[in-house]
């Protein structure tokens, strides 16, 4: 099937996804937001939601993958070092635009970018906390906010100091880190390398491992922009999953959704297999490996609660 | 006994003939050398940068680089013109007056001669404008190249290192290729060329130095500062057909030399 | 027990807490993106050709054996396959879904529901696409069926399909912005009523759990989202902590709790609880 | 599937493709073959230009004219190789002529120097040859390029108009009797003066825009100073002209009334608006903003200025004329200056479009790239090439590179020229969707 309108390379994935993303940019009516007065950070959760949904449908999150946790794991954490956010939440919000400007479809990505900048400006918001890499990128280089600072959220707890009580069991675990390409590599100006390194350090259990590329090597996680995922990129997520498993490494964290979202695949992809070719690591967002160890509610508490089901397929198609 | 093999007279007449040839001609190893030289090392041009990485965005600088080849050819049109028309042209601006009273000289008379001018003394050269009018076009179009030639090299940085000496004999030759249109310009012993000469005396004269310096400048190029005189135009003729295309010709072997070693300086 | 933990254990909690404001906004966005996805797929149901007589093919270089249409197929017609890439550097399997033709009854739910667009729905042999329905092909035996199995008659009239269109948002669906500096909460919340089989000690020791509700009564839109309780199964020693909100809530010590997958052998758990502590001792376990 | 087959259809009339690069790279590329390639290719230069002279020369036979009279000086205007020393020996005039002592304690040797115009004419002549032979000594930089290097290229422009101006003011007298509007010999002698200036300028801050440099202020700073100059300009038409004239104030001030006063103020006005609205626009909008306002504003003020003008030079000729006599003396601040501006804004604003070619086109095929690809590792398609986007670029092969890359930037980071790769993504992904593409990470760098 060769795409007319992208030639001879396949149609961009995911197309609901996308679909209802483009009429949403479409959708330029401003809400009435009652602001009692301006805020001084705000997170904005980006399209987690989404990627709940579109992976929901098959049941890749049964405790593997899931991007709702990021939401509340964010909010605990700045929570935890003083900070109360106002949640740039998807009601008036909409997407960053990055895939859409990744793909080719400026138009769509400026409609966002004109309306997320007017919501932004008509908050009075002075820094925008985010929880995703390329929405750190987006926000930062390819939006236009004279006045408003764009930090990832590990900027910002490293820089107030986030104190990681010490776990209660002494047990030593190994973590490793994925940079991802668009907090790392590309941002010209202040990347993300040392912020989730010292804060993973923090953890007085944790040891920090390397992979075999990282910072600015590190390889991509695979997949970017949510397009051509195939055997290919998939190959490419399976060479970066190996280098972590022969690190026999217990966590392996990222700072974008969307390394989550490809590593959870492979994970659960993976996890079909018999027991001696699976991953022994979990994968998570930095935000719930760190959240899981403060005190307090645990991360994702109600209201946030879904009746979790147990995979159906495992008896089917374990290993064994 | 000694018995004597008869002996071919026509192998001897033969090797006598050709060995006295090849004692005075050796023309075998140069033979040799140009096929050897044609078939191993000059068949393939050394390739530029972009030919060999296929880069595809200076392609609209191509037709600039023709551009030293152009003025050399049309500087070959100029010699070979030239040479036709020194067999007509009488390099003599001594005044005299014609019936009607007006001044004329011998050379003025001469191209129009050549010229094919209705009022010209004598039968007019057959085909004489078209060989004087390709001399002038050429030489304004060696001109131009040289000048648009100049100015790629300039903006594509190619006098960069290795390559100064290169340009300095090409600023070399770009003067050169001015003083040709100048002298050129004064030979036909008209009213432009009498206007030119003055100025040039008087610039010429004017040269910063010692004040003999511009009069012994004058002297050497318009042999004497003064107009009236019309020694200029035997000057000039000697300088525009010996002196300038000598040291010109040697100077464009040289630049083509280097470029040919050098190779092409394009922006990579 | 394999009975039990084939089928899926679901009960919808009524949530019964003053929702903190960014709770509110989080279940907003989930319901959100619920309604917008639900209407996109009513739109995207209009794009193949379904019936009787229709046959879903997968492409398989688009495939990503995301499993989406193996978990929405109810006629057991999909299975998922490991295909082996070898490449100059190294090589490695990657998962991709196959059709059982002589299960698939042509219902284009795994078309739908496919991300990537690997999966076309073809007329079979002895069908053709005329106008956009699919009709037998003149001349072909038709098999003695209910009429109401019977492929449509050319010229039928088709049911009339509600134009399902992206529904711009009201001003209702949308959360009033406070300031959390100057929130307070107003009155003391209630825990969450957890179903009982999501409670550790079950994970922890394996018992079997409750009888759950077959997955044809699964909440309906909007279900409250999900929480850390699907979050990967952590380290086993844990209890289990109660939900209160996180504003009150005391200390808390440990990681959340999640449900571990049943049943909890070694063989068939991904990361059995108990090896999840070093994996080096495993590796020596298993030689 | 499908893109094996589109491959094959690509690559069918390439053989050898894809070549290896990278520490096992083989490179078969033959050169060019002396014969019968090169030959050919100078025999048809050759017998094009021998054509055109043909032609020349039969068409327009070079006149011989008179011969030369020792009596008379006749007006001679030299080839056209010569103007530009015959202008500058024309304009050797203002300078100060006399006689001096020789300078450096050469007095005795030299004797007095006598500085006349014929020794400015030489001295100016050497003046735009000299730095040609220093050159190469003065300019050690390694770009090459016109976009890499701005100010070579600048300066080379500026020295080019110069010589046009020069070359141009060799025919002052033609000029002046052509048109007598324009101020007369003062006017022509600012030709040597403004006009290359604002050429070089111009062409300096275009071609800092084609090497995506920062250029903010380089737009701003001339906008301005032509800004300034024409305020003074208008002040100086509007006050000090008439009332140096002798006449007071009041009387002044009630010529304002008169219509050829009142056209004269439009014109002067209309000159102020665009170079302040352009002014205000490099300098306090941003570029997306500057180029909605400036391109409907220039269209607009060329229409109302061409239909105003017409209007007043077919019903008021006399007022015409006085505006014409009024503005032409100061046509370098106000006309030239007007154009300027627009100009610099021009090329200050558009898109930088073809200098990702500029930038690729840096690449020494090292080969860094290909390694670090991650997608080169498991795709076919980009096996053996440099890496995608490279490949991208010199279409080597069927478009779908451009959409496998994964934009992940691996390549910039080990490129030892930092070519930024995945703006050429963001660039080409746009277009390929027919979309004009957004500003990437490249108009921060």
């Amino acid at each position: 099937m060769i795409d007319p309108v992208y030639g001879p390379a396949r149609s961009i994935p995911h197309p609901i996804l996308f679909r209802l993303l483009d009429a949403e940019a479409e959708d330029t009516k401003m809400p009435e937001i009652k602001v009692e007065h301006p805020a001084e950070f705000a997170y904005y959760p980006g399209c987690i939601d989404y990627y709940d949904q579109e992976m929901q449908f098959s049941h890749l999150n049964f405790g593997e993958t899931d991007h709702g946790i990021i939401f509340d794991s964010s909010v605990k954490l700045l929570k935890a070092v003083g900070i109360e956010p106002t949640i740039l939440d998807r009601s008036f919000m909409k997407c960053c635009g990055h895939d859409q400007l990744w793909q080719g479809k400026v138009d769509v990505f400026q409609k966002m970018r004109d309306h997320n900048t007017r919501v932004i400006k008509m908050l009075g918001v002075k820094t925008i906390v985010v929880s995703c890499a390329e929405g750190y990128r987006t926000f930062k280089l390819d939006y236009k906010l004279e006045g408003v600072a764009v930090k990832h959220i590990t900027q910002v707890l490293y820089e107030r100091g986030l104190r990681v009580p010490p776990s209660k069991d002494g047990k030593r675990i190994r973590v490793a880190f994925q940079d991802p390409c668009r907090s790392g590599r590309q941002m010209p100006v202040d990347p993300i390398y040392d912020e989730p390194r010292d804060l993973i350090q923090r953890v007085d259990n944790a040891d920090l491992v390397e992979l075999k590329t990282f910072r600015a090597d590190a390889q991509c996680c695979g997949v970017a922009q949510m397009m051509y995922c195939n055997d290919k990129t998939k190959g490419i997520t399976d060479l970066r999953m190996k280098e972590a498993a022969e690190l026999e490494v217990d966590y392996l964290l990222t700072a974008c959704p969307k390394c989550l979202t490809h590593f959870g695949c492979m994970h659960h992809e993976n996890s079909w297999k018999p027991g001696g070719e699976r991953y022994k690591f979990r994968v998570l967002d930095i935000t719930h490996f760190l959240a899981e160890r403060l005190e307090g509610s645990e991360v994702g508490a109600a209201p946030s609660v879904l009746p979790v089901a147990v995979d159906p397929r495992r008896k089917a198609s374990g290993g064994s | 006994m000694v018995t004597l093999k008869p002996q071919d007279p026509i192998g001897r007449t033969n090797r006598f003939l050709f060995g006295w040839i090849k004692e005075r001609f050796p023309t075998v190893p140069w033979a040799d050398l140009g096929r050897q030289s044609l078939d191993t090392v000059q068949r393939q041009l050394p390739r530029s940068h972009t030919e060999k990485y296929e880069l595809k965005t200076i392609w609209y600088w191509y037709p600039l680089y023709c551009l030293g080849g152009i003025s050399f050819v049309a500087f070959l049109v100029t010699v070979i013109t030239g040479i036709i028309l020194g067999f007509y042209y009488i390099p003599d601006g001594s005044d005299f007056f014609t019936l009607a009273g007006l001044p004329t000289n011998a050379a003025k008379e001469s191209v129009a001669c050549i010229n094919g001018d209705s009022d010209c003394p004598g039968a007019p050269i057959p085909f004489g404008f078209i060989i004087r009018g390709m001399h002038h076009w050429s030489a304004h179009m060696m001109i131009a190249a040289v000048f648009l030639h100049m100015c790629r090299v300039y903006f594509t940085g190619a006098y960069k290192k290795p390559r100064e000496l290169n340009w300095l004999i090409g600023v070399i030759l770009l003067l050169m290729t001015l003083l040709f249109g100048y002298s050129g310009y004064l030979l036909p012993a008209n009213d432009l060329s009498g206007g030119a000469a003055t100025i040039g005396i008087n610039m010429a004269k004017a040269s910063p130095g010692p004040p003999w310096l511009g009069e012994f400048l004058a002297n050497l190029i318009f042999s004497g500062t003064d107009v009236l005189t019309a020694n200029y135009i035997i000057r000039m003729y000697w300088i525009h057909v010996f002196v300038l295309p000598l040291i010109a010709t040697l100077l464009m072997i040289v630049h083509m030399a280097l470029v040919w070693v050098q190779g092409v300086g394009e922006p990579h | 027990m394999a009975a039990a933990a084939a089928s899926p254990v679901s009960a919808p909690p009524t949530v019964a807490v003053t929702l903190d404001y960014w709770q509110q906004a989080r279940l907003k966005s989930l319901e959100l993106a619920k309604a917008s996805y639900k209407s996109f797929f009513r739109l995207r149901a209009q794009e193949f050709i379904r019936g009787k007589g229709a046959l879903a093919v997968v492409t398989d270089n688009v495939c990503m054996g995301c499993t989406h249409c193996f978990d929405n197929c109810a006629f057991e017609s999909i299975d998922m396959v490991e295909r082996k890439f070898s490449l100059p550097e190294y090589s490695y399997t990657s998962r991709k879904a196959v059709i059982i033709e002589e299960n698939c009854v042509g219902c284009e739910k795994c078309a739908i529901a496919c991300p990537v667009d690997a999966i076309t729905m073809i007329p079979q042999e002895g069908y053709e696409v005329k106008d956009g329905r699919l009709t037998q092909v003149a001349g072909a035996q038709v098999p003695d069926m209910p009429p109401f199995l019977q492929p449509p008659k050319p010229g039928a009239p088709r049911p009339p399909v509600e134009a399902s269109r992206f529904e711009p948002r009201t001003d209702a669906d949308r959360v009033t912005h406070r300031i959390s500096a100057a929130f307070k909460p107003k009155a003391a919340p209630v825990p969450v009523a957890k179903p009982a089989e999501v409670s550790p000690p079950t994970a922890a020791t394996g018992t079997p759990p409750a009888p759950a509700p077959p997955p044809a009564v699964k909440p309906a839109e909007p279900s409250p989202p999900k929480s850390a309780a699907t979050s990967p199964p952590p380290k086993a020693e844990t209890p289990p902590p109660p939900p209160p909100p996180p504003a009150v809530k005391p200390a808390e010590p440990s990681p959340p709790k999640p449900t571990a997958p049943l049943p909890p052998t070694e063989e068939e758990l991904p990361q059995p609880p108990e090896e999840k502590k070093s994996p080096k001792k495993k590796a020596k376990e298993e030689k | 599937m499908e893109i094996e087959l589109v491959r094959q259809k690509v690559f069918e009339d390439r053989p050898g493709f894809p070549r290896q690069y990278g520490p096992d790279r083989t490179d078969r590329q033959a050169g060019t073959p002396f014969w019968p390639h090169e030959v050919f290719r100078d025999l048809v230069i050759i017998m094009l230009m021998t054509s055109i002279l043909f032609f020349l020369s039969a068409a327009i036979t070079p006149p011989v004219g008179p011969a030369k009279n020792p009596t008379v000086q006749p007006f001679i205007v030299p080839d056209w190789y010569l103007l530009f020393s015959w202008g500058l020996l024309k304009v050797a005039e203002i300078f100060p002529q006399g006689q001096i002592p020789a300078p450096f304690g050469l007095a005795p040797l030299l004797g007095p120097v006598n500085v006349d115009a014929a020794f400015w004419g030489d001295n100016l002549t050497a003046l735009p040859v000299a730095p040609l032979f220093v050159l190469p000594f003065l300019d050690r930089g390694r770009e090459e390029r016109p976009a890499k290097a701005p100010l070579r290229s600048a300066l080379g422009l500026y020295l080019i108009a110069w010589v046009f101006c020069s070359s141009f003011y060799a025919i002052n007298n033609l000029v002046i009797e052509r048109w007598p509007f324009i101020g007369g010999d003062d006017t022509l002698k600012w030709f040597f003066v403004i006009p290359p200036l604002y050429v070089g300028v111009a062409s300096y801050v275009g071609l800092r825009r084609l090497g995506y440099r920062e250029m903010y202020w380089w737009r701003v700073i001339p906008i301005g100073v032509v800004f300034f100059l024409l305020m003074l300009q208008s002040l100086d038409l509007f006050l000090l002209q008439p009332l140096d004239a002798g006449r007071s104030f009041g009387d002044h001030l009630a010529t304002l009334g008169r219509p050829e006063v009142q056209g004269l103020a439009f014109v002067v006005l209309m000159m102020i608006a665009v170079v302040a609205v352009t002014f205000y626009a490099v300098a306090f909008l941003d570029e997306r903003r500057a180029k909605a306002l400036l391109l409907p504003f220039f269209v607009l003020w060329i229409i109302v200025l061409l239909a105003v003008g017409k209007f007043i030079a077919d019903t008021q000729p006399l007022t015409f004329r006085y505006i014409l006599f009024q503005t032409m003396p100061s046509m370098h601040i106000l006309y030239g200056g007007t154009i300027f501006a627009v100009l610099t804004a021009a090329v200050g604003l558009r898109e930088p479009y073809s200098a990702y070619e500029y930038l690729l086109n840096e690449c020494y095929q090292c080969g860094k790239c290909h390694t670090a690809c991650p997608v080169t590792k498991v795709e076919d398609d980009a096996l053996g090439g440099l890496n995608l986007v490279y490949n991208t670029f010199k279409k080597q092969h069927d478009g779908v590179p451009l959409w496998t890359c994964l934009a992940c930037d691996a390549c910039s980071a080990v490129c030892p020229l930092e070519i930024k790769y995945s703006d050429y993504i963001l660039e080409e992904r746009a277009k390929a969707l027919g979309q004009k593409p957004a500003g990437g990470a490249h108009t921060h760098d």
